[in-house]
This record gives structure tokens, sequence and C-alpha cells, in this order.
């Protein structure tokens, strides 16, 4: 019993729920509004895109590749989708292709990266820009505004008394479906296993490459439906959309618990640390801290879930394998390194 | 006065004794063979000296002072140089650059002094007689070359005591002539020379002392001309087959498997052989054979160039692990580290691995199922663990053995390739390990054993194949399999000598 | 045993910056009259700290708290969490200029809803998505005077090329239609528009651009920038390849940004508007609005401090608006007398 | 070519693989000058050249500081925020004290680098935080600081001395001073990388971290140096940042990462660490540099430089592995007619 308690105390997910308790509190001290139903309903909106780039990647970086291209994917799919719709095409026809769009970016990132073996970062930095500029030629001029109502709904519209945000229904929606694709079907235990150990699961019939070609387009496909959500919101599709958002994306994986490396991480960690980068961000907004200050916590946040990650990974480890030890005791930089985790997780 | 002696020297992994006290000293300017089967602690007690690992027991005297190893930096300053089996080379680097990675000859102004550099390696390259230039990136280089690079970096040393490991496995007789003679040279000058192989012509040609190691255990050192290579030979392997290797009796059935001319180029060349229903077949052969790589050829983890197999008398190409999974084929890899275990999962996901269509339903894992999966192998195979979603990383070796083991039993194989098997567990679970197999096969399961371990092979096996140097060289009969025998052909030594 | 003390540690450290910023967030806070969120197209961008200040002295005779904070980066869309908060944190009113018009409309029309004015001004958002707009000048002035000014410069003969900011950028392209417009009258026949370029409004990419007209087009007489990142970009690169006085160059730039190359001779014809009295109109315009005295109607007119009476009128076919005046034009003779 | 290839002894083809990439961006540059000289105006004319020559400079002089990084097997993004911080920083030291030399703004530009480099060294080699996540979050607290010191405002041409100015101007020899300047950072960086020990172990560890150790480098320590190399470097880039593009906001070289990123990559330099050289980078940014000025010579938009530096990213990748491939195949086919044959020998 003591021992279950210890495991629930020491999951990510529970040091999660602590941190998004404290920046709630700390709101709440800045605005009397914070603590509103419709506000703490409407705290995550803005980030929904944000939050469905990242469900995408956890499946990349489970499986321990990266994937940064997708902020430029959501930018390519959108402005294709706007330039079908504004052709006359209906409006959820328009919507289809756009998300086939993402999901053929996609795909074309995970030939690259499966079957031809190259490095995922060098190849999605390349498409990084490949897509970015491809968004633009597609859409060099103002975006396009003009879709119904009964479309941006789903990124803007709200329910329940004008109180409950359609966005985020979409969002849990897809969290518990991705969740339960990560967490309850074979296809995820895929992703685990590869991403802990690639040569084990190939040995072990594990379709290595099918499975690394899909994670890239279930990654592609996830920021085209970001795309749909983002124009939704913003009720505009434009060639620069989402081009700033990466550092979030990849914040909330990685303080989502989700190993840089590979083979571990979980949706609901993703979740929850989606929930508290909005939180954050919307508690700097009320203290008025100016954007760039954000960006600089965000950023020390980011690092921080890695040091906080290695650390607990380390005390949770206890005694490491000897001959891991041993072997690193060779270099004095990192001997001094491996002292210093032991020092700080054994006080 | 001794360079290096090695007083009572003992080291546990995990409750098997690796080496166990061990005693024997090694004299400048002499060539000290050490030889034993695999297993025997030759690569342990290296790795002692060299400073990669403490000893649990015992203490080493450097010029009859006691002196403390602690890392390869201090074993390095002491003079004590290693070349590994292993070559760990920077593919990047020229082959001067390799020889003198982390201490280039500087110039006055402390620059790298190339030319220096380069006309060194020159000399020890020639001194080799090799052929390729110092310039030459060691990307180009094939294994052999790389062996070479390898001895050459040790000889660049000035060591004192230079410890070489198999340094011939890669090499064509013509190097190896000059390898010896850069040997001889180094013993002129008074370098003590640690030399590790299996060739027993070679430990002739070269030897002054011979060292002879068998289960960790220290059985003999002695002049060279003392020994003959009959004699090392018997000294090497003379275990009984106790009562360790529980062989039931199975009927053999029909031909299940055939092999016919497999060639992989490079590594090994046309292999053929045929396993029947219910039968236990070893396959033997020293470190570098090519067993294993023949084990993942057929099992799709590597590409065959040529030859065919038939399972069951239909043809089988061997594409990826998945095909030959289907075809009721599994193999059990010699490094559960790195290809049998996934580390951070539980026994339960490990177990389930190559089975995971079975166990879920329209994609959907059955956590139940899974478990009482898990728990089935757990009690066959006598797994200690609290529970089937424990994390197998938490595991002794010996029972993420059995998960790996189970994990392969799970996939309900026809044919089962097991690579080395008990490496490195210890007494109980090998026993665990023999007895499962031996009840496998009674029950009409095929299996390919490969093992280093001859009395493992000879307790177990219904028939041996013998392998070396890429080639298959022998196959016994349960009758005609003695250790010697299998040495003999794993060894390329005539009949004569024995 | 270390794994609870760790998470206990990590934990508390949490909890503490919270409280930590919890002091910061909540000291300074004041008794005021009226709440006003000024949002720029991004902060950084010295043009927009101008109209911050100058909002912010509004503010202080009016006896409002005036907040002027915005995204790192030129977008709509990264607005929007912006005037999200506002409303959260219970602003009266949002001054707001965008790139993207589009893009915000959405979340302004919720915050109206909510009780919250909205006031844009110099890129306007969607007509139906604010009160007012207060403009710096009537688009249709912005364009002839920098046609004039370059025809002045260039005796009314030669090629000119535009070097603009964002392609997408709403109130440049208004201007540059102006523009065409205007070089249509026959005393410009001899002039002739070869190229308009786009500078994204980074330094970097209009010098090169810069660069690139010179080079496709020797006979380039003038270039016509109506973006201050622009200009500055071009003088610079003028007068780095020596072409000052050589190659004419004119459009909206700042005073104190251009004073060298003025005297350097790369313009001596240039204009803008007094960007401090935008924003210090903008907050009036606000404060009046929540007032009830202003809510758009044509025609009602009202004192904005130290700048006199303005009047909203229907501009440019763009009602209601509230023009702050013609731009200023800066010569060699003047440029001295503005530090802006 | 391929067939050539083939016919090569393996030796030679890793020796020529080496040589192989700068060859090829040669012609690469061949053909790009080739077909935009045959269809831009003035493309060809010196002032172009110069003005190719003055774009390039600063890329390049990052650029080699990247590449030291790169070759160790990491990846510095946070360039384009130490370049834009150090090019304020630059601006602001030089408009508050007009008197200064450039030489000490310089310094002041270079020495903060160093200390923003330090941190990403230590961030990776100490805290053992990836290379790609930590510089990501540097990028952004970097660029962050930027905006916090400049406070919204900027600092332009009038406020700053002309001696400075007149750096990114003058030509010497008709050159511009910039590429003298790349060009000397470019030979001294070849240089090191050639000459200096420790940065010879750059190679090493990037090529292979283990057997590094086994040789005794102090891989950590290595590492802190490439990452504070880079950081100089890019704190050079933004000292002559600030004298070409004279107008500091908070915002000056935003994504300027890419470009140099996509420069060492083209130039050869393996993503996976241990190879690569400084002339391959700096062709590598020559040949993007000539295409990004033949695009705007041709009035092709901005996105397609953006387009096109990716594809190329992507190509240079792609080729890469393909000819490591081929490579490895020649070599097990090598090692077939030299190890086989004795053992068949053997047998008979």
């Amino acid at each position: 019993m003591k021992a279950l308690a210890g495991r629930v105390l020491v999951r990510w997910e529970t040091l999660l729920v602590l941190a998004i308790i404290a920046v709630g509190i700390w709101s709440a001290t800045l605005s009397p509004f914070f603590l509103t139903r419709a506000n703490l309903l409407d705290l995550v909106t803005p980030y929904v895109f944000v939050g469905l780039m990242a469900f995408g990647l956890t499946f990349v970086v489970i499986t321990g590749e990266i994937d940064i291209s997708i902020c430029s994917t959501l930018a390519a799919s959108i402005v294709c989708f706007a330039q079908i719709f504004a052709a006359g095409v209906n409006v959820w026809a328009a919507a289809l292709i756009g998300l086939c769009i993402a999901g053929g970016l996609g795909l074309v990132n995970g030939l690259l990266v499966g079957v031809l073996n190259l490095p995922s970062l060098a190849v999605t930095l390349g498409t990084l820009a490949a897509y970015s500029g491809l968004a633009f030629v597609v859409l060099s001029g103002e975006g396009v505004a003009t879709f119904p109502e009964s479309f941006t709904k789903y990124g803007g519209g709200y329910l329940a008394g004008n109180e409950l945000p359609i966005a985020l229904l979409v969002m849990l929606a897809f969290a518990l479906g991705l969740g339960i694709v990560l967490h309850g079907t074979r296809f995820g235990r895929y992703l685990y296993a590869i991403g802990s150990n690639r040569e084990a699961a190939r040995l072990s019939g594990i379709p290595v490459t099918r499975v690394r070609v899909t994670v890239f387009v279930i990654s592609g496909l996830m920021a085209g439906i970001a795309g749909l959500v983002y124009v939704g919101y913003f009720g505009s599709a434009r060639a620069d959309a989402a081009s700033t958002s990466l550092l979030d994306v990849v914040t909330a994986v990685v303080l989502g618990g989700v190993g840089i490396f590979g083979g571990t991480g979980s949706m609901p960690g993703v979740l929850l640390a989606l929930i508290l980068v909005a939180e954050v961000r919307s508690g700097m907004q009320l203290a008025n801290l100016s954007g760039q200050l954000q960006n600089i916590v965000i950023g020390v946040l980011l690092l921080v879930a890695i040091v906080a990650g290695n650390l607990i990974s380390a005390a949770r480890a206890g005694s490491r394998p000897a001959k891991l030890h041993r072997r690193r005791k060779g270099v004095r930089a990192n001997a001094r390194a491996d002292t210093q985790v032991i020092a700080d997780s054994n006080p | 006065m001794s360079l290096l002696e090695l007083r009572n020297i003992s080291k546990s992994y995990g409750g098997v004794r690796a080496v166990d006290d061990v005693s024997f000293a090694i004299e400048p300017g002499t060539v000290h063979a050490l030889v034993g089967e695999n297993g025997a602690g030759k690569s342990t007690l290296v790795k002692i000296v060299t400073g990669v690992i403490e000893p649990d027991d015992g203490e080493l005297l450097i010029d009859g002072q006691p002196a403390w190893i602690g890392d390869a930096q201090t074993a390095y300053r002491l003079g004590i140089v290693a070349m590994y089996q292993e070559p760990t080379v920077f593919p990047d680097l020229s082959v001067a650059e390799n020889v003198f990675a982390g201490r280039h000859p500087r110039s006055r102004l402390h620059t790298v002094d190339w030319r220096a550099m380069e006309d060194d390696a020159m000399r020890i390259l020639r001194d080799l007689g090799v052929d390729f230039g110092a310039g030459t990136p060691v990307r180009g280089l094939g294994v052999a070359d790389r062996q070479l690079l390898e001895i050459a970096k040790a000889l660049s040393t000035n060591a004192r005591l230079l410890i070489m490991d198999e340094p011939t496995a890669a090499l064509s007789p013509n190097e190896v002539d000059n390898l010896f003679a850069t040997v001889r040279k180094l013993r002129e000058r008074g370098v003590a020379v640690v030399y590790i192989s299996h060739r027993l012509e070679e430990i002739d040609a070269l030897a002054d002392t011979v060292t002879i190691l068998r289960d960790g255990r220290h059985i003999e050192t002695r002049p060279a001309g003392e020994l003959t290579q009959g004699e090392i030979i018997r000294l090497m392997v003379g275990r009984s087959l106790d009562a360790l290797f529980p062989k039931e009796e199975a009927e053999i059935g029909d031909v299940v498997f055939r092999a016919d001319g497999l060639t992989r180029r490079g590594i090994f060349a046309d292999i053929s052989f045929e396993l029947r229903r219910g039968e236990i077949v070893g396959l033997a052969g020293f470190v570098g054979a090519g067993r294993t790589e023949v084990a993942r050829s057929i099992f799709g983890v590597d590409p065959l160039d040529g030859g065919r197999i038939e399972i069951e008398d239909r043809g089988f190409r061997p594409r990826s692990p998945r095909a030959a999974l289907r075809r009721g084929l599994a193999y059990l890899p010699e490094d559960r580290l790195h290809e049998g275990l996934v580390q951070p999962m539980s026994i339960s996901d490990n177990t389930s691995m190559a089975v995971l269509p079975a166990v879920t339903a329209a994609g959907f894992l059955r956590p139940r199922l899974e478990r009482s999966l898990a728990r089935r192998f757990m009690q066959q195979l006598s797994i200690k663990a609290t529970s089937p979603a424990q994390v197998v990383r938490s595991l002794s070796g010996g029972n993420q053995q059995k998960v790996v083991l189970g994990k392969w039993l799970a996939a309900e194989p026809r044919i089962l390739i097991l690579d080395e098997p008990t490496h490195g567990v210890d007494v109980g679970t090998k026993a665990d390990v023999h007895r499962t197999i031996s009840h496998l096969a009674a029950q009409g399961l095929t299996i390919l054993l490969i093992s280093s371990e001859l009395p493992e092979i000879l307790g177990m096996s219904d028939r041996v194949l013998v392998m070396r140097e890429g080639r298959l060289v022998a196959e016994l009969s349960r009758a005609e399999a003695t250790q010697e025998n299998v040495i003999q052909a794993a060894a390329g030594v005539r009949e004569a000598a024995a | 045993m270390r794994k609870r003390t760790l998470v206990v540690l990590i934990g508390s450290a949490v909890v503490a910056a919270a409280a930590v910023m919890a002091t910061l967030g909540t000291a300074g806070t004041t008794k005021t009259h009226y709440k006003i969120f000024l949002l720029p197209k991004a902060t950084g961008i010295p043009v927009f700290t101008q109209n911050g200040n100058g909002a912010k002295k509004a503010g202080k005779e009016l006896g409002d708290l005036v907040t002027y904070n915005g995204p790192t980066t030129v977008s709509g869309s990264a607005q929007v969490p912006f005037i999200n908060n506002a409303v959260r944190q219970g602003y009266n009113a949002i001054v707001i200029s965008t790139p993207d018009a589009n893009a915000v409309a959405p979340a302004l029309k919720r915050a109206a809803a909510r009780g919250v004015k909205i006031i844009s001004y110099d890129g306007d958002t969607a007509r139906d998505a604010r009160t007012i707009f207060v403009a710096p000048s009537t688009n249709s002035l912005i364009g002839q005077y920098e046609v004039q000014w370059m025809g002045a410069q260039i005796k009314y003969k030669g090629q000119i090329a535009i070097l603009s900011a964002n392609a997408t950028s709403a109130n440049q392209n208004t201007w540059i239609t102006f523009m065409k417009q205007e070089l249509r009258k026959p005393k410009y026949k001899d002039m002739e528009l070869v190229k308009i370029a786009y500078g994204n409004d980074d330094p970097t990419i209009s010098a090169q651009q810069t660069q690139a007209l010179l080079q496709s087009y020797p006979n380039l007489k003038g270039i016509i920038s109506p973006t201050t990142v622009g200009i500055q970009a071009a003088a610079q690169e003028l007068k780095q390849e020596g072409k000052c006085g050589k190659v004419q160059l004119t459009g909206l730039g700042l005073p104190n940004d251009m004073r060298k190359y003025v005297k350097a001779g790369c313009t001596t014809k240039f204009g803008l508007w007094n960007e401090s009295n935008l924003g210090y109109l903008a907050a009036y315009v606000a404060h009046n609005v929540l007032d009830g005295k202003l809510n758009g109607s044509l025609g009602q007119s009202f004192k904005a401090g130290t700048l006199g009476s303005f009047k909203v009128a229907k501009v440019d076919g763009n009602s209601p608006v509230v023009v702050l005046g013609p731009p200023l034009v800066f010569t060699p003779q003047n440029i001295d007398k503005y530090h802006f | 070519m391929i067939a050539h290839v083939r016919a090569m002894k393996p030796q030679e083809l890793a020796a020529a693989a080496f040589r192989l990439r700068e060859i090829g961006i040669v012609l690469a540059l061949f053909v790009v000058i080739v077909f935009f000289g045959s269809r831009a105006t003035n493309f060809l004319s010196v002032s172009n050249w110069q003005d190719i020559a003055q774009n390039v400079s600063i890329v390049v002089v990052v650029a080699v500081g990247e590449t030291m990084v790169v070759l160790t097997r990491n990846i510095d993004l946070s360039v384009g925020s130490i370049v834009g911080l150090c090019g304020y920083l630059t601006a602001a030291t030089l408009a508050h004290h007009p008197g200064l030399p450039i030489e000490v703004a310089a310094l002041v530009a270079v020495a903060a680098g160093l200390g923003l480099g330090l941190v990403n060294g230590f961030l990776v080699a100490v805290a053992r935080i990836p290379a790609i996540i930590a510089t990501l979050a540097t990028l952004a607290i970097y660029r962050g600081i930027d905006a916090e010191i400049t406070g919204g405002k900027n600092i332009t041409a009038s406020q700053l001395p002309d001696h400075f100015l007149s750096l990114a101007g003058s030509k010497p020899l008709g050159f511009p001073a910039l590429a003298w300047i790349a060009l000397g950072v470019s030979i001294l960086g070849a240089a090191t990388l050639r000459f200096v020990p420790w940065a010879r172990d750059f190679y090493a560890v990037g090529s292979n971290p283990d057997a590094a150790r086994f040789a005794g480098i102090p891989a950590g320590r290595r590492i802190i140096i490439a990452f504070a190399l880079s950081g100089s470097l890019a704190g050079l880039g933004g000292f002559l940042f600030a004298s070409r593009f004279p107008t500091l906001d908070s915002g000056a070289a935003n994504g300027f990462e890419l470009t140099v990123i996509t420069a060492v990559v083209i130039g050869g330099v393996n993503v996976f660490g241990g190879s690569g050289s400084i002339l391959g980078v700096v062709l590598g940014a020559v040949l993007v540099a000539t295409i990004a000025d033949g695009f705007t010579l041709m009035r092709l938009d901005e996105f397609w430089k953006i387009f096109f530096n990716g594809f190329a990213i992507v190509a240079a990748v792609t080729i890469d592995a393909l000819v490591t491939r081929r490579l490895q195949e020649a070599l097990r086919r090598r090692r077939a007619a030299l190890l086989v044959p004795p053992a068949a020998e053997a047998k008979a």
C-alpha cells in the first residue's frame, strides 16, 4: 500500500497536477476573473491546435524520432485547404483534401526516415523550411477568411450557454482516442517497443519500417487536424500560421514526460503538460509579462522538465547496472556529472 | 622480477564466478599465451588488468609492488595496453589519426604535427606489412585492416605489457606472418605480450609461456615447449559431463528444415544442413566462426546473398524476422540486452511481444490475456518475479534470459534457434533452461543450439555441427562428438596433432 | 525514500516559485478610472513602443490605466491570447493594431459580447469587430503624398520601384493602390513603376531586396518605401553602395532613424505622422467611447487633450474613422525639429 | 558517374567520398551560375558578386562555429538568437560610447557570445540535455533576453558612429570588408580544425563517442569548447550583422540559424558528427547565397528561397546516405574477396 502511494506520488503526472494547481493559485491572485467557470473552460482554447500537434508529435517521439516540421505541415495543409475552399469547393470536402495533404507531407517525412533511414532531425529540419516555403507559394497574399460558421464553430464555437468551447471537446476527444491507441492497442505497444529497443522490436517480428512511417503520417495528420481547428478558431488561413508554435509544442511533449530518446511517455502526461503551458502563458499574460519574457519562462520550463526527468529516472533506477556505471567512470567530465546526479537525488 | 603478477584474483557477476582465485605471473620479454574456452574467464582477466573492472578479491603486483588499477587511464600510464577484439575505431578519421587519437604528436607550437604523426604511423604500418597508407580514411577499411589498425594503435604506445585478444581472427596468412614478426621484435625489446588465441598452431609458433584457464579457474602455467597441442586441448576441456544436462530421449522425425548453400558474402559461405523434428542440433565453433551470423540470416535479420532454405518442404525466403516468425521459426539472440529484451517494459509486455496479434482483439490489447500468458511462462520457466507487471530491467540476468525464452516459446515455433541461451547465467537458471529445451524437443520441437560451452553442446545435442571461419567444417553424431573432436574441428587442428 | 524527498523538493520549488510570482504580480495595481489594453501588432518594434508611450501619456491625463503588451512576432493569431486575457483581467477597452483583420475578429467579437469596447488603430480589423478606427492619416493622402515627394525629387522622370513590407499587409496594399492611382495623373507620365518588392519588414531582407532592385534596374531613379523598416534599410544600402543622390528615396520613416541619411543626401523628402500622438489619440477615443460620448455615429466630435478637436467621419470608404491628420513632411531644413 | 564509383577500390572510394562533396558543390555552383547568368540581368556583374560576397559573409562566420558543434554530433539552434543579441549589444555599446574603437565593440560581442555558448555547452555536456532541446530552449531564452534589453526600442544607424557603419560598406581591394573577415575566420577555423589537438578531438568525439572515451578524450569538455566557439563566432557574426544592417531591434537575425544550418549540411558536414570540412561549408554557404541572389534577381518570391533551402537539406542528407550505403556494400564485397578464399583453401 505504501509502495503504491509512493508510486503514484513519484509519477510525473502527479507533479504536473501539482504544478497546475500551483500556477492556478498564482493566477487567481492576479485576477478575480480567473477562477470563474467560463474562464477556466476557455483557458486552453487558444492552445488546442498546439495540443493536437503535440499529440501527434508524442507518437513520433515515443518511437525515438523527432518531427520539427509539424508547424509548417499545419500551415501548408491549411493554405491548400483554404485555396480549394476559395475555389468554390464544399468546405468539408476541402477540409478532407487538406487533411490528405497533411498526411501526405507526413508520409514524405516518414519515407525519408523509415525507409531511407535518414536522421529524422535533419530530414524534418529540411521539410520544416520546405513545407513553410510551399505554404507561402500556395497562398502568398492575404489569408482566406470566409469560412462558414458551421465549420469554424469546431475551432471557435461554444456550447452550453456560450461557455463550453467546442474546440476543448475536440481536443479531449482526440486525447482520449489517441490515448487509447497509444496505451490500449497493439500499434501503441509497437511504438514503445521500437522506441526502447528498435533491434529487439525487429527481432520480435514487429514491422518496424511500417510503424516508423506510420507515426510520421499520424504526426502529419494531427498537424492537419490542428490546422482545421486553427482555421476555425482564428477564422483565417495564412501561410505563416503557427510558425512560432514549435517551442510550445515541443515543451508540451517533453514536459508531458515523453522521453526524448524514445520509449517512454503517456498521453495524459502530454495533455496535462499542455494545460500547464496554457495556464502558465495565460497567467503570465495576466501579470502583463511581455511575450518575450513568456518565451524565456517557457524555455526554462523546457530545460527544467528534462533535468527533473533525468533526476527522477536516476532516483528511480537507484542502483544503475554496474557495467554502465563503470564504463562512464573513464571520462572525468562524465564522472563528475554522475556524482552530481547521485548527490542531488540522495540528500 | 615479474612485470605483472596476479594473486588470488576473483570476480563474480551476479552470483556467477567469472574468475575464481587466479594467480600467475607475466615476465618481461616473453609472449604469454592465455588459452581457454569461451567463458573460461580470459576476457574478465583482461578487463581487470586494464582497469576496466575491479576484482572482488585478490591483488595485482606490478614490478613486485602492489598496484591499484582503477581506470583505463591508470592502466595506460602504467604501460598496460589492450588491443580489443572488437575494434574501436573512428571511421571518419585517417589511419594515422586513429593510431594517435587523443595523443597527437605535437610540434613546437603545440599544434598537431601531421608529418611526424604520419611518419610514425607509416613506420608501424610498414612493420606490419600492410597495404594501406597512413592517410587512408578508416571508413574505407575492412575488418581485417581495422584489426591491423588496432594492432598498430597498440604498438604505437610504447607499452610494457601488450594484451592481444584474438588479433588474427580476421587476418590473412601473410598478415599473420608480419604480425608474428612484429610481436617477436617487441619481445626482444623486453615487452611482455599476453596473447589470446583459439588457434593453437599460433600458440605453438609464438608463445614462451602458456596459461590455461577453465571455468574461471587457473589450471596450469607452463613453458610452451612442455605442452603439445593435444595436451593443451585436454587441459582446456577437462570437465565431466554431469547431471546439468538432463537430456530427455525424443523421437526424431522427418526433416523439417533444410538449408542449402547459404552464403553471405564475406561472412559465411556454402552452409548446408538439415534439421529434423524433435531433434536438438548443436552448432559449435569459436566466437567469430560465423554461427550467430548464419542464425541471423536464417531468421531474416541480415540478408542472404545466396542459398536456399526449405521449411517443411516448402521454400522459404527470409525477408524479415516477421516473415520467419510466420513460418514457425524463432530466434533467441545472443545479446539479450540489446536484441532480446525491451528493458523498461514489464515481463508481460515482453512475453507477448512476438505474439501481439494473438493477444489482441481487433488491434486492442487484452491485458488479462497477456498477464495470463506471462504467468504461464513464469511458472513453466520458474521466473522469479513479484508479478507479470514487474519491469524486466529489475530482474537478474538469469531471469531476464528466461523472459526472452518465454517470449519465443509463446510464439509456439516449430523450429527454435537458441544462440548462447545460458551465457552469463547462474547454475540454477542453466539447469532450468536445459530442462526446458530438452522437454520441448521431446514434444516435437526442433532446436538449433548455438553455444560456446562445449559441455552444453555435447550434453544436449543429438547431432553437432562445427563451423570455422565462415564454413561448416564437421558434422558429428552424438557418438562421434567428443570434446576433443569438436575442438579440433573448430580450431582447424590436424588429426595428427591430437 | 529518496524518490519521495525528491518529489517533495520539486513540488515545494514549484509552489515557492508560484508564490514569488504571485507577489510580483499583485504589486503595482492602483485604483484607476478605466483599464485600457493597447495591443500592437508586435512588441519590440519602435513605432509601436511610441504608440504605447503616447497612450500611457493620455492615460495619465485621463486617470486611466493603460497597459501596453503584445505578441513577439507580427501575427494576428498570436494576438488572440492577449485579447482573451485582457477580457479575463477585466479591461474596459482594447485598442488594437492588427496585421490580420480576420484572425482577430472572432476574438474581438467575443470580447465585445462581454462588454469590452474595441477600438482599432493603424492596422484596422474587420468593421463589425470594432467601434471606431483611428487612422494615422487618410490612405489616399498617404499614397498621393509619397508619389508627390518622389516626383519632386526625381524631377518627375525615370523608373521607380516600391519596397513594401509584406504582400499580405492590408494598409501597405491600400497605400500602393492609391500610389498607382496618383501615378496615372498626366504630370507623372514620364515616371514608370517597374517593381514592387517585399522586404517583410525585416532589415536583412529589405536590404537584400534593395540590392536586387539596384542590380536589376541599373537605370532606377527612385525607391518609395512606405514602411519605417524598409526605408531605413534602403537608405543604408544606398549609402553603402554609394548611390545616395543617384537613386532617390522617399516613403514613411522615423526622423530619428533617417536623420543621418537626410544629412548624407540619400533623401530630401519623406514623411510620417507622429506615432506617439497616434497612440495618444487612440487612448482618448477609447476613453470617450467608455464615457458614452462616442458610439461611432458619424459627425460626433470630441476633444483629445493637447491635440485639439476631432470628428468621427467616413474616410476612404471606411467608417467610422477618426483621422490624426495629414502626414508630416520631413526635409533637410526641418528634420532637426523632430525627435521621435 | 555511378559506374565510375563502382569501379573504384573501396579505399579510393572512401578517400574520394571525402572530396566528393566539395566537387559536387563546385559543379552545382557552376550549373547555377550558368543558369542564372543566362537568365537574370546583371547576375554576372562585378557588383552583384560583391553583393553575394557581402551577403554570404556573416553566414560563413557563424557557420564555421556551427560546424564545430555539428562535428561533435550536436547541434546549435540558438545561433540566430545569439547573433541578434550580440548585434544589439554591439550597437548599444557603440551608441553609448561613440568614441570607442570598433575592435573593443567586437570584443564585447564575442565575449557575450562566448558566455551564451558556454551556457549551451554546459546544458548539453553537464546537465545532459539533448542539444536539440537545449538549444531550442536557449533560442527562445536568448531572444527573450534580447527583447528585455531592447525594451521594445531599437538602435538605428543615426545613433551609430560612422567608422563602424563604414566597415560594412568598405571594399578593400574590391572585395567587401565583411568578406575579408569571413575569409579570415574560415582560414583560422580550418587551421584550428586541422592543427589544434583539442579541435581534432571534435572529429573523434563525433565519429565514435565510445572509442573517444577509450582513447581518453574528455568528450564533455570538448563539447563545451565546441559550443563556446560556436557562441563566440555567432557573437562576432552579431557584430558584423550590426554593421551590415544597422537597425537593431529584438527581431534582428530571426531565423538566421536555418540559413546557417543549411550551409553546414549542404557543405557536407555529417549531422551525425565526425566528418565535414570548413571548405565544404564555405562552398555550401556560397551556393545557398548564390541561389538566393539568383532567385531575387529573377524576382522570385522570398518563399521559393525558403522552400529551396529545405529541399536542399533533405537532398544533401539523402545523397550522403546513399553514398555511404554504396560504400558499405563495396566494403563487404572486398571483405568477401579477402576472407573466404583462404578458408576455402583450408577446407580443401
